[in-house]
């Protein structure tokens, strides 16, 4: 996977003028960062194939809790990691929404599946095409539905994010303008 | 989009209909809850919905007084698609419907257009059909057993048997490439014959599957907590269930032995020696003892299938059907042209309608294609049996606690991709 | 509709195989549906694919089903499925209703078809018979704007409420219309 | 009701009895089955993968990330008849195809090519019908690599230059018709394990 | 020697004086370690539930947060500090914080009467192994331990969500009734110890030359009446019916986030350690082990130990063998939970209030005969 972008666009930097995080506060970043990453908890929304390879993810085969995942919090104010899986119909988008209003920060959304992506194959009336629509996505696993080995790469691609993101970031402009392009407060 | 305003909204038999449902109280609306009850929202992200059913619930403490089930919330427009894509393309989309079985539905399918085909499939690939389709019956029934299992708090069975299920995975991958959605078989038989690899990976699953399985029915059949919470629970009575259109376990499990295997045996299942099993009360442990019973059923019949795999081509001999091998394709002209005319769907398909129906993990999984001689069909509608059983779920529950309803709900194993199209 | 169902009686599969049981079992049901509800109630009788379908009229549907759900000798009482259809080009018989209904105990199944125009889409709901068919006369009325008389609950069950159209007709589209990743100008369909 | 099909076996509800409505055999029972567990995964068998460290073997026909095959000169099989973008039921794959020039003869083994040939990685199945629907033997779905997990949308569309296999065959991917010795080797070699 | 009840160790030489440092002084000393250590338990055990569960299903675990995945409660701990607080709508905000600091400050506080060691002697000082040696602990322990629910009522019914709510109802009443029937199986552990003091109920446990006097043999129908209803006091599988998932999404803990909840997670495992560390204590003899005498006699006899650090070493072993007593039990509740399905609600209430209630009564009585025919003491 050498050739995955490292997400600048992510990363806020500091404003000029403002003198750089000390050493205290760069090593309590990068503490807090590796915290996060190794303890997300995910918010497994699967409705559809894709849920049964999460189940498999979970499985002893693949044991997602070796990356501290493994305590699915189905309420939303406890879960770090909204991971949407399988298709999400038109009916279905405001939950969708509203369960990543309900979310609280820091959180990432791993968007697992061609139809959570993109709408797959079902180019219908029905189908969402791609959950970016709605709600931002920080990871995009493609497959239909993706091998659990996709699932784990995609987890600790969040993880990436996770242990690089400064603590600052869901306090930066850029970020409430990301939420505001999405009409979410 | 131009608005039907002929319809919508303005037709007096809907205010009627709409006004009279009001009136006569028979489905509840949020309205007339009174200030003593609770109404409480199950799903669609509720964890025991496994995804989207919503289930108002009315309910008085923990009581149940009564329900309305809202479906649609991944609606993704199987029947309008299949109606856009040639034959061949709709494999894929059926593997997204009973997403737990996806052979059974492709093989479904590629019965439907065999008949309406008129093609004969030999029978080394029918037995390779046999074969595929039962392992997705057991894991099927494994997943929705187990996730019972879950849904009353025991987690780890539920892990053990996926063990299993990852094995079948496996075979599955041997066989054609892929793991859940295995678009497996095509039009006139196998898409490849099974791969020593495959035979041999299948003849050690079988070995020590059953060890597994006697370990998981041994936590829980007899387990006197599991059964308190599963006996006696969402009963439905024989009469009821046909009235509802049920099929499958759960219909059998309330003591009806109707299985399309043996009722219309397709795919020379009449070959097999196999029993049907059948419950008496209809409740959440006759159902689950109905689909422990079927998995080794199931055993029973792919060791048949593989004792008597019969020898022979495993596709059939039609070539205005069947794609020809890549090879010929390359030097012959004649395998070029059916080639380009297989793939672009211009395939002469008769003018006619079939219906053919499969014993799918749920029930009879039907298909009912009309063709009108082109390249797509005119019309295709399944017949799902979730679709059409969990209507009477509300039914079922209407008087137990919440609990019960969720053990029921996962004992009924609907499965979401097939209740939603 | 008509038309084809004549075709498709001389598929490949039905000129092989005349004299095969499920003709006779067939020749037999017909003659005992005449009997029971008259011979010139069912027009266009044919057996695609060994399958006795007839069609009525939208009039008489709901005392047919009730005859053969009640008939001792028969036992017609499972419904198979229902599913609309839409025929654009069948002037006054744009829509239909395509019933299954199978008995279980003499394993025979029967395909009643129903035709009317898209103008006045109405007919009579079969739940006070069937429990099943509840759900899916919703179906066919989400899908095609059937309206069943009679029906407790009449409303959208699979696509949103305030969608605005029956999309399985075939004049909509089947595209959600705002996937932007379709570029494929030379092979798209 | 009757039976159906004269082959049903009834299965019984067999009442509890004094033993199980003490609850305490089951519960030992299923004690020491998941006891037996804690000691085989504690002891020696393990059957969890360690993913990035450790990989399963994959079927030698899964299908994974596609390419686009060379043939036995280095040349681009791939003749642009657009089969497989008819094929694709999600309607991932875009081409435009161009007449090969004089002196591209070494690049491209047929008169027209592919000039661009995408694939929307995220729209993609992974069905497999393009590649059945190639007449050239040109695309392929590797066995042995997935599309990976990436951050943005627009990285997911594979252009020739992610998908034409390098020229390079011992770079290349171990599925298709072409096979060197080693790879052959290499691919008899897992179907054994 | 004549230590039939092994009382602390009396030598000649010098007079030990119990409250040579201020008592307030060594006492918080103890008290802070119990408190940490009570907390670094916790937060071990969900590391060792997520381990032990791996295991029992054929599954590894964390492993890749540090070595063995050890620093996975830190960076749990880490992520459930910096998340974002979170009130719902509607929510009565005092009440909503109070719940869990309440569930918190409960679980901590019934471990300080837990008498983890017999007596340390250093010099003329003599350290008692326990937070505060009270002649009620038991019923202090009780006592804490039933104020704990009001931790889950209040923060259940303070969310405005009607899945808590269930949560915290069924919480209420299951705690209350399953609190009679342990009630009544402590009331036998009274009868046969006579004190209410669990340093006294401990040291009774012990008889030299005899090992066998733990009150599992008195009373085996009381332990397992005083387990299951442990089972149900800490909330866990089969009786975790207040916050089952598959039920009611996260139970009272619904609508809490960040470290509000871990602090309810933190309070289950405290409770469950506190719930080990009193069955250890009443009926397995809490730091007492077998042999102790023999070896300590040994040790002065034949070794030429001091008598002092003889008894030193036996506090010190009895002591890490309480912790294996406990640690044992707290595996025996992972195992459990991951083994067996839950009750249902009314399930459980029949079972606690038809079965476990007349049984203990039966347990007192049969109890009560025993002592008066002089067969048990």
């Amino acid at each position: 996977m050498s050739d995955i972008r490292v997400p600048e666009i992510k990363m806020v930097e500091a404003p000029e003028g403002v003198e750089g995080a000390g050493f205290f506060a760069t090593s309590l970043e990068s503490v807090v960062g590796m915290a996060r990453a190794n303890s997300l908890w995910p918010l497994p929304f699967a409705t559809s194939c894709c849920g049964i390879e999460f189940m498999a993810t979970m499985g002893s085969h693949y044991d997602i809790s070796r990356f501290g995942s493994e305590r699915p919090s189905f309420s939303p104010r406890q879960a770090d990691l909204l991971m949407v899986m399988g298709t999400i119909a038109k009916k279905m988008a405001p939950i969708v929404k509203q369960v990543y209003e309900q979310m609280a920060e820091p959180r990432w959304v791993l968007a697992m599946g061609a139809c959570a992506c993109s709408g797959g194959i079902f180019d219908s009336y029905s189908v969402l095409q791609g959950i970016d629509r709605i709600i931002p996505v920080d990871v995009y696993v493609p497959g239909c539905p993706p091998r659990p080995e996709q699932v784990l790469d995609g987890l600790m691609r969040v993880q990436d994010l996770a242990r690089t993101e400064s603590i600052r970031r869901r306090n930066a402009p850029e970020y409430q303008a990301l939420l505001a392009s999405y009409n979410i407060k | 989009m131009a608005v039907n305003d002929t319809l919508e909204g303005t037709h007096k038999i809907i205010q009627e209909a709409k006004e009279q449902q009001q009136n006569s109280g028979l489905v509840p609306t949020l309205n007339d809850f009174s200030q003593e009850l609770t109404t409480l929202n199950l799903g669609p992200t509720h964890p025991a919905t496994h995804g989207i059913f919503q289930n108002i619930l009315q309910m008085d403490g923990e009581r149940i007084i009564s329900g309305v089930p809202t479906i649609g919330y991944i609606h993704r427009a199987f029947e309008k698609i299949a109606e856009r894509r040639p034959f061949y393309q709709i494999t894929p989309l059926t593997d997204r419907m009973n997403y737990c079985s996806s052979p059974i539905n492709n093989m479904g399918w590629h019965m439907t257009v065999e008949k309406l085909l008129g093609v004969t499939v030999p029978k080394r690939a029918q037995y390779m059909r046999v074969i595929a389709m039962e392992l997705a019956r057991i894991t099927d029934h494994l997943i929705c057993n187990s996730i019972l299992g879950v849904d009353t708090g025991a987690f780890t069975g539920f892990l053990y048997v996926f063990q299993e299920r990852e094995k079948v995975y496996e075979i599955y991958e041997e066989i054609c490439g892929a793991r859940l959605t295995t678009n497996m078989g095509r039009v006139g038989g196998m898409e490849r014959d099974f791969s020593d690899v495959a035979i041999q990976k299948l003849r050690d699953w079988l070995k020590t599957f059953p060890a597994v399985m006697k370990e998981f029915e041994s936590m829980f059949n007899r387990n006197r907590i599991f059964m308190d919470r599963v006996v006696n629970v969402g009963p439905i009575t024989a009469e009821r269930a046909l009235n509802y259109g049920f099929t499958g376990p759960n219909l059998r499990a309330a003591g009806v032995d109707y299985d399309v295997r043996v009722m219309n045996p397709y795919s020379s299942y009449e070959d097999f020696d196999f029993e049907i099993p059948v419950g008496t009360k209809g409740d959440t442990y006759d159902r689950f003892m109905v689909r422990n019973e079927e998995i080794w059923q199931s055993l029973r019949i792919i060791n048949q299938a593989l004792e008597n795999l019969p020898e022979g081509p495993f596709h059939a001999d039609a070539p205005h059907y069947y794609l020809p091998p890549k090879q010929a394709v390359y030097k012959n002209m004649e395998a070029l042209i059916y080639h380009f005319k297989i793939i672009m769907g211009e395939i002469e398909a008769p003018v006619g309608e079939v219906y053919h129906s499969v014993e799918g993990g749920n029930g009879e999984l039907g298909f009912y294609l009309i063709s009108d001689g082109g390249r797509t069909p005119y019309r295709l509608h399944f017949r799902r049996p979730c679709f059409i059983y969990y209507q009477a779920y509300p039914e079922m529950v209407v008087g137990s606690s919440l609990s019960d309803a969720i053990v029921t709900l996962s004992s009924m194993n609907v499965i979401a991709g097939e209740l939603d199209a | 509709m008509a038309e084809n169902t004549q075709e498709s009686a001389a598929a490949p599969q039905e000129a092989a195989a005349p004299q095969d049981p499920q003709a006779a079992k067939n020749a037999q049901l017909l003659a005992l549906l005449q009997r029971l509800f008259g011979a010139d109630t069912f027009t266009d009788v044919e057996e695609p694919y060994g399958l006795l379908t007839v069609t009525t009229t939208r009039e008489r549907i709901h005392e047919i089903m009730a005859g053969l759900q009640q008939d001792q000798e028969l036992q017609m009482n499972f419904l198979t499925t229902m599913c609309g259809i839409h025929y654009p080009e069948n002037e006054g018989k744009e829509l239909g209703m395509i019933y299954h209904v199978h008995s279980l105990v003499n394993n025979l199944r029967l395909r009643i078809k129903i035709f009317f125009p898209i103008a006045d889409p109405v007919v009579p709901t079969l739940t006070d018979l069937y429990a099943t068919a509840n759900w899916m006369e919703r179906e066919a009325y989400d899908f095609y704007g059937i309206i069943f008389t009679g029906h407790p609950n009449l409303i959208r069950i699979l696509n949103v409420e305030d969608m605005d159209y029956h999309p399985m007709r075939k004049e909509y589209a089947l595209e959600d219309g705002t996937r932007e990743d379709k570029t494929d100008l030379f092979f798209g369909r | 009701m009757q039976s159906l099909s004269n082959r049903a076996k009834k299965l019984e509800a067999k009442p509890m009895t004094l033993a199980e409505r003490a609850y305490l055999p089951a519960i030992f029972q299923g004690l020491s089955i998941t006891m037996r567990h804690f000691f085989r995964a504690a002891t020696k068998k393990q059957v969890t993968v360690r993913y990035p460290e450790e990989k399963r073997p994959f079927s030698p026909i899964f299908r994974g990330l596609h390419v686009l095959k060379r043939d036995e000169q280095g040349r681009e099989r791939c003749t642009a008849c657009g089969l497989c973008a008819v094929a694709c039921p999600a309607e991932a794959i875009t081409m435009v195809a161009g007449e090969r020039k004089k002196g591209e003869e070494n690049l491209y083994r047929e008169e027209k090519y592919a000039v661009s040939y995408e694939v929307n990685m995220l729209r993609c199945i992974f069905c497999g019908l393009c590649e059945e629907a190639c007449p050239k033997a040109a695309v392929y779905l590797q066995p042995d690599k997935m599309a990976p997990p990436r951050f943005e949308r627009d990285e997911f569309i594979y252009g020739k230059d992610r998908l034409v296999e390098p020229v390079d065959p011992s770079a290349r991917s171990i599925r298709g018709i072409q096979l060197t010795p080693e790879q052959a080797q290499t691919l008899s070699q897992r179907l054994a394990h | 020697m004549a230590q039939a009840r092994g009382q602390k160790p009396k030598t000649k030489s010098q007079k030990p004086t119990m409250i040579e440092l201020p008592t307030l002084g060594w006492q918080s000393i103890v008290i802070l370690v119990v408190f940490g250590v009570s907390l670094l338990i916790a937060t071990y055990c969900t590391y060792a539930e997520r381990v032990i569960a791996a295991f029992l299903q054929d599954r590894v675990g964390p492993d890749r947060a540090g070595p063995f995945g050890l620093l996975q409660p830190l960076a749990d701990a880490v992520k459930l500090f910096t998340k974002e607080e979170f009130f719902p709508a509607g929510a009565n905000r005092a009440l909503f914080v109070l719940g869990p600091c309440l569930a918190m400050i409960t679980a901590l506080m019934s471990s300080a009467v837990i008498p983890f060691g017999n007596v340390i002697q250093f010099g003329t000082n003599v350290f008692n192994l326990q937070g505060i040696e009270v002649n009620i602990g038991m019923l202090w322990v009780f006592g804490i331990v039933s104020l704990g629910v009001y931790g889950v009522m209040i923060g259940g019914w303070a969310s405005n969500n009607k899945f808590s709510l269930l949560g915290a109802i069924r919480a209420g009443s299951q705690n209350i009734s399953y609190e009679l029937a342990m009630g009544m199986s402590l009331i036998a552990v009274l009868m046969i110890s006579g004190t209410l003091s669990l340093r006294e109920i401990t040291l009774q446990q012990s008889v030299a030359g005899e090992w066998h006097f733990w009150n599992i043999v008195k009373q085996p129908l009381g332990f397992i009446i005083f387990l299951v209803c442990a089972f149900a006091e800490t909330n866990r599988t089969p009786f975790d019916l207040p916050e089952c998932e598959t039920e009611l999404v996260g139970g009272y803990h619904t609508e809490y986030s960040s470290m509000k909840m871990g602090l309810y997670l933190f309070a289950e495992y405290v409770n469950v350690f506190v719930a080990s560390a009193v069955m250890s204590v009443l009926y397995f003899g809490g730091f007492n082990f077998p042999f102790q005498y023999e070896l300590r006699d040994w040790l002065v006899s034949a070794q030429g130990w001091e008598l002092v650090s003889a008894q030193n070493l036996i506090s010190i072993l009895g002591l890490l063998l309480l912790f294996g007593k406990i640690f044992a039990f707290i595996f025996f509740f992972m195992w459990v939970r991951w083994t067996l399905p839950r009750f249902r609600y009314d399930q459980l209430m029949r079972l606690g209030w038809t079965i476990l209630i007349p049984l203990a009564i039966f347990n007192i009585l049969l109890t009560g005969g025993l002592i008066l025919g002089g067969i048990i003491k």
